[in-house]
């Protein structure tokens, strides 16, 4: 065992810090550092810098145009972009979809969607959820009849995130009744600019416009856009579910924020002294450190471990999002009574009028409400710990 | 000891309610604070008519001459409904700082047009950079002659834009060696300026900036440099009063998702037939009814002039009640799935409305120190 | 609504506290101030003092000898009880058993062992339990058969608190094999000296002697012995669960622990200053003082409440209990290493020998082991919480 | 960056767990205990054999120069088995202590007689009243001539009974403000009394009490007045071998945990089928896993000289397996039912264990303080 970074690895890291001072653009690092919310065109543009250098997906492998990075090296990677404050990139496309395209698509599918999910040209949205069919996926009832060489779809998708900037989407879809619930999904992609697709905004319970739903009338979708067999869409879907694991941690973001909460602490007045004077704030602060570090060692565990990912994976959604919600709790407790004050306007860099507190507090309680989400979409931790009791430990 | 209410209080609790099942259902309530304003006058007009406006105040002054736990009452009830209108900022800190300890005439000019809802007040203590400090006070005073001149930034007041007075802390030359001093600020006095701005919550707030405003002896509310025993009474009533609307709020949140779990359905069943989440809401039942019971607890002690007793009474409440929200508000968006973060959903707005309470008047952390502090024996 | 005591209340308060003072016995109370655990015949001359007092019932009805106080009176009686250190009177014979008798025995019944409860000459244990049926009670074994005027018992019942010091044992026997599980249970009251009962210790993780497993092997009881029907007992078993409520929060004894702990903390060196010093300690303490004052508060709504006790009642063994264990970790943590020694020994008051630490140090650890059994014991938390969910909330 | 066991290590552990299953189970372990004595002669002389005793100690002194990674797998597998014997005390501190700070001849003496399992060492430091302060003590150092004589008395003194060398530790005259020494002590000098008693968990333990103990300059360990550094790093040493251990016993206690609830039977079915039992049993494997994560932490770090980083990882470690430990003692005990409190089941002594960890060299709270602490800038 051993806990350091080969020579290698801390070379690559210098490389990829040196190449964030060059390149991130300081609008996008400015707004991203305030925790502001980076607009279309923003992520758009960081994605085609990082297409340009050869580092559009960090986590694909060469033939497809990725850069072939060992786990560790990834991580890395994504650590040192939310270290210098730049922008999540989309896992849509590039975590979501393009490994099942990779792993199930056609020859022709690879040509036509990867590239353009590299630069950026294309932006994808998931279809996977239905009212009524949140963590049960299995129960799904948009339904796609073939007729020639078209599937006919008809049904509506919900909580689609950033659905109403994407030009794709991809879905499960059901494509027959027969046998279990699972057997009849099939996997398809879909052009969001056919006719007879609706999105409609769902305001979050910060204010933003961030998900959607997406309503299926009569949608004609070519046969060509389905991945792999007709019915088999069941075994991509978990298999694109089983695919992201260090993701799901997010430990470079919440490093990031981290850092950042430390220095909010040394910065913030509570009353005659600064906020890490606070005894009983500086231990909470202590005591996410020291999860954050066993997660971080959790996740490095995983993605060296030479028997490939074992059960800790699980873990790795679970504690990653309530490490991630601790955060963001912590962040908005920091500024205290600053963060009452709901000023939408103040969430732009340039907003002219005055703030409540330091611009910290601007988003510190809308992202504490926005990200209680992190716990319930992509699978509820509830459904993670089913899991992990079933399939992990075998109750 | 008795917990029961009187018929009275009883009768009240039930009115109150059926109006606001009647009157202020989600959707109204959505457009009142759409519409920008500091209050609904139909609703206060209401409340006025009801006497709740005066419950508390003393009867000489056309009040009804009640106490903290008619308050609880009151809020409790709002909580429930998630009212947004200026009762605790006008009737609760303002009526009761005033009948605590304003001047004869003072109470005679303000006491009554609260009572029939005519004019407004609050409480412009807070400044910035002070956090949950009470005694984090900076507002300078200049003795001017005869009168004063108050200089300072006050921040997170409530109501402050559809006050007639502003009751306004300073120190002497804004030295934290200075007691404290409070004053009667009418709204149009000049220097006065007023920067609204809404919370999540739905409630409004502002910073209150004073420039060079002139006060006169006759504006003091108490004694000279005797303000912060004032202050803390004022605001250990509004921190019960809180906790009782978070009572409010937490019964009706586990209430909304009860309901929910029994009708959504997830793998052929009501997820509410699942054992975690029905140990989960057993739970949350369990902290509102503790809550319940610290927020009787602060409400019996807030109008006590033992500061130690009930400052202490009062922490102890804000610390569970502050808890017990975030686990209720927390555990109900949590259980309502992803319709728990979207904004159609009340359970929503009593999250944010909850997570908001806790950082009013200083958040669970602040008063379990506060408790802890007074373990010591030095203390 | 107003929390303050009657000036009545204040007057009987005043009347327990000075009959404490002047009737405990200055060795019993030396040994519960010291939490250990006082012997058979300490509990019952103590019962012996109560009774001569026209006091050794708090809870009974003044028809039975009890001295018909309200539920505020008794829960005074209680916490002055325990704040003067006088040991816990057995609840098996006084309010587990004789409730029952009362509610369901015939007039005989009460006659005969009513009385012998109240003076303490009876000691009674409760057969419960059984190995396979724990908090699943319907499904117990332990069989009476009638032969004539007698029962004829086998089987064995488990987790017998105190049984090796009892004369009495009311058991939960089958009966019949008729209908649904519960249908076929009777309440039986068996004299201990019958022969073909075996008491058997089993050693709690504390190394005590506290809990008992009884065997019976053809014991012979009189059929006069069942309380009110064959086959009811599990209506009377019901009956006894739902009528210990204030007991189970146990208020009176976890502040009289609260007390003694923050004479510790003031006491406790740690290192250069005293333990009420740290501020992390103080606040556990703080937090906890809140968390009972608001079981204490909880507790009193429920006795006063006009329309009886409501569904609150439900959450009192369960924060009872929490609260309880949260009193013994922390004492054990407030002495810290020197709760690391095990010398029983060391549990008799006149232990000639040397301590490690302080006198509270000796019992801590153990203590802290023993009262893990709050939360299994009388129908674990997790049953608890599924009555809750089911019976109070509906769902 | 590399997590995984070298051939070597793998072998090791395997032997060892081997042994351990097949000689060092639950009735053993109990007549081992019972006899009262510190160590079992013919389990250490199979772990001398298997080379355990010798694993970190220098080649030179016959031993295989491993490090505290090594040490961590040796007390993981002990952690499972809950072994008694003295491997921390004599190994990992005292033979830590000796390897990092003791003079040559201090080394020749001692440390082959480790690595063949002849001698016994025991760290006498703590004092009475310390609680978990490591720097706080009182023993007396006098000079005496060329001598000196040692008054104090400390206590916990893990295998002192047992021990041939105590490692005592104390202060010129006993002030507070003195610098910290430390000496090396025959068990067999005038003035030692040893008072032994037991601990919870079936560990031997003991006060010492030194009184007029002489000894002489050669015996010091270090130079004069500069002991601190090296109790400090002896200690956070032991602390990575206990978050090791821990790691060991829960995951034995998981283990035991997962096999019982799939077997007992209430209303029905497996317990391990009710939701709540899965969900309880999902949170301890992701405790036991966390703390798993951090003990490798400490252990990379419990050999390095760079005081800052080493204390923080330790204390970090500690931390976070302290509350692991205790969240999943208590679980594994309340998911057990009655039979969890029992003497009877190995699940109720891994639940002592572990509780007894936390109290050793300091408990969660302790090290989060030192963690919290420890983010001040001026630390």
């Amino acid at each position: 065992m051993d806990l350091n970074y080969t020579p290698e690895q801390a070379t690559f890291r210098e490389e990829v810090r040196r190449f964030l001072k060059d390149n991130l653009p300081k609008d996008i690092r400015d707004r991203v550092k305030k925790r502001l919310r980076p607009d279309k065109a923003m992520t758009q543009r960081w994605q085609k810098i990082l297409f340009d250098k050869g580092w559009g997906a960090s986590s694909w492998p060469k033939e497809h145009g990725g850069p072939g990075w060992s786990p560790v090296e990834q991580l890395i990677f994504e650590e040192e972009c939310a270290l210098a404050g730049a922008p999540r990139q989309l896992d849509f496309g590039l975590r979501m979809v393009a490994p099942v395209i990779m792993a199930f698509g056609n020859e022709e599918q690879k040509q036509k969607y990867l590239p353009r999910i590299l630069s950026g040209e294309d932006w994808w949205c998931q279809g996977y959820s239905e009212p009524g069919a949140g963590s049960d996926l299995a129960s799904l009832k948009t339904k796609a009849v073939r007729e020639g060489d078209h599937y006919i779809v008809n049904g509506q998708k919900t909580w689609t995130t950033l659905g109403q900037h994407a030009n794709w989407i991809f879905c499960l879809v059901r494509t027959s009744n027969e046998g279990k619930p699972q057997e009849g999904i099939s996997f398809l992609l879909i052009d969001m600019n056919t006719p007879g697709i609706d999105v409609r905004p769902i305001i979050m319970l910060d204010g933003e416009h961030e998900i959607n739903e997406v309503y299926f009338d009569n949608v004609k979708v070519p046969v060509e856009n389905l991945v792999g067999e007709e019915n088999k869409g069941w075994t991509y879907a978990k298999f694109l579910l089983g695919h992201e694991r260090t993701g799901l941690a997010n430990v470079g973001q919440w490093k990031a924020m981290m850092k950042r909460l430390r220095e909010i602490a040394e910065e913030q007045p509570d009353g005659d002294r600064v906020l890490i004077e606070n005894t009983r704030f500086r231990d909470r602060l202590a005591q996410l450190e020291i999860e954050l570090k066993a997660l971080e060692l959790t996740v490095l565990r995983v993605l060296t471990d030479e028997n490939g990912p074992g059960p800790q994976a699980s873990i790795l959604k679970i504690r990653g999002t309530e490490i991630g919600q601790a955060l963001f709790e912590l962040m908005m407790e920091a500024v205290g009574p600053d963060a009452l004050a709901h000023i939408p306007e103040a969430l732009e860099l340039d907003y002219p009028g005055s703030r409540v507190g330091s611009p910290d507090a601007t988003p510190a309680a809308g992202d504490y409400f926005n990200m209680r989400k992190l716990s319930i979409f992509g699978g509820s931790n509830e459904i993670q710990r089913n899991i992990i009791a079933q399939r992990v430990l075998g109750l | 000891m008795n917990f029961n209410l009187t018929e009275e209080q009883q009768m009240l609790q039930d009115s109150l309610r059926r109006f606001l099942a009647n009157e202020y259902g989600f959707e109204k309530r959505k457009e009142i604070i759409a519409a920008g304003q500091s209050l609904d006058k139909p609703t206060w007009n209401a409340f006025a008519e009801m006497g709740l406006l005066g419950y508390t105040l003393p009867e000489e002054y056309g009040g009804l001459g009640g106490n903290a736990m008619d308050t609880l009452l009151v809020m409790e009830s709002f909580g429930r409904a998630l009212v947004v209108e200026p009762y605790l900022s006008t009737v609760v800190l303002g009526g009761g700082i005033i009948q605590d300890a304003g001047s004869d005439e003072q109470k005679e000019r303000i006491l009554p047009k609260i009572a029939t809802g005519e004019e407004f007040l609050a409480l412009a203590h807070q400044e910035p950079g002070g956090r949950h400090n009470l005694d984090y006070v900076r507002t300078e005073i200049q003795k001017h002659g005869n009168d004063y001149i108050l200089n300072g930034r006050k921040t997170a007041v409530l109501n402050a834009a559809g006050a007639h007075y502003l009751i306004v802390s300073g120190r002497r030359g804004g030295r934290p060696t200075e007691p404290v001093s409070l004053f009667l600020v009418n709204h149009d006095t000049s220097g006065v300026e007023i920067e609204e701005y809404t919370t999540h919550d739905g409630h409004r707030v502002a910073d209150v900036i004073l420039d060079s405003v002139m006060v006169s002896d006759d504006d003091r509310i108490g004694a000279r440099g005797q303000a912060m025993p004032i202050i803390e009474k004022g605001v250990d009533r509004a921190i019960a009063a809180l906790c009782a609307e978070a009572v409010g709020a937490m019964e009706a949140l586990n209430e909304t998702t009860m309901e929910y779990v029994k009708t959504r359905q997830q793998f052929g069943m009501p997820i509410g037939k699942f054992q975690v989440i029905q140990h989960r809401l057993a739970d949350m039942f369990i902290a509102a009814e503790q809550s319940k019971s610290m927020a009787i607890l602060a409400a019996s002690m807030a109008d006590s002039d033992d500061r130690k007793q009930r400052r202490e009474a009062v922490s102890m409440a804000k610390t569970l009640v502050g808890q017990s929200a975030r686990y209720v508000g927390q555990q109900a968006v949590q259980l309502h799935g992803g319709m728990g973060v979207t904004d159609e959903m009340f359970a929503a707005h009593l999250f944010k409305r909850l997570t908001l309470i806790n950082l009013q008047f200083g958040d669970a952390d602040y008063h379990l120190g506060q408790v802890s502090d007074g373990l010591l024996k030095s203390a």
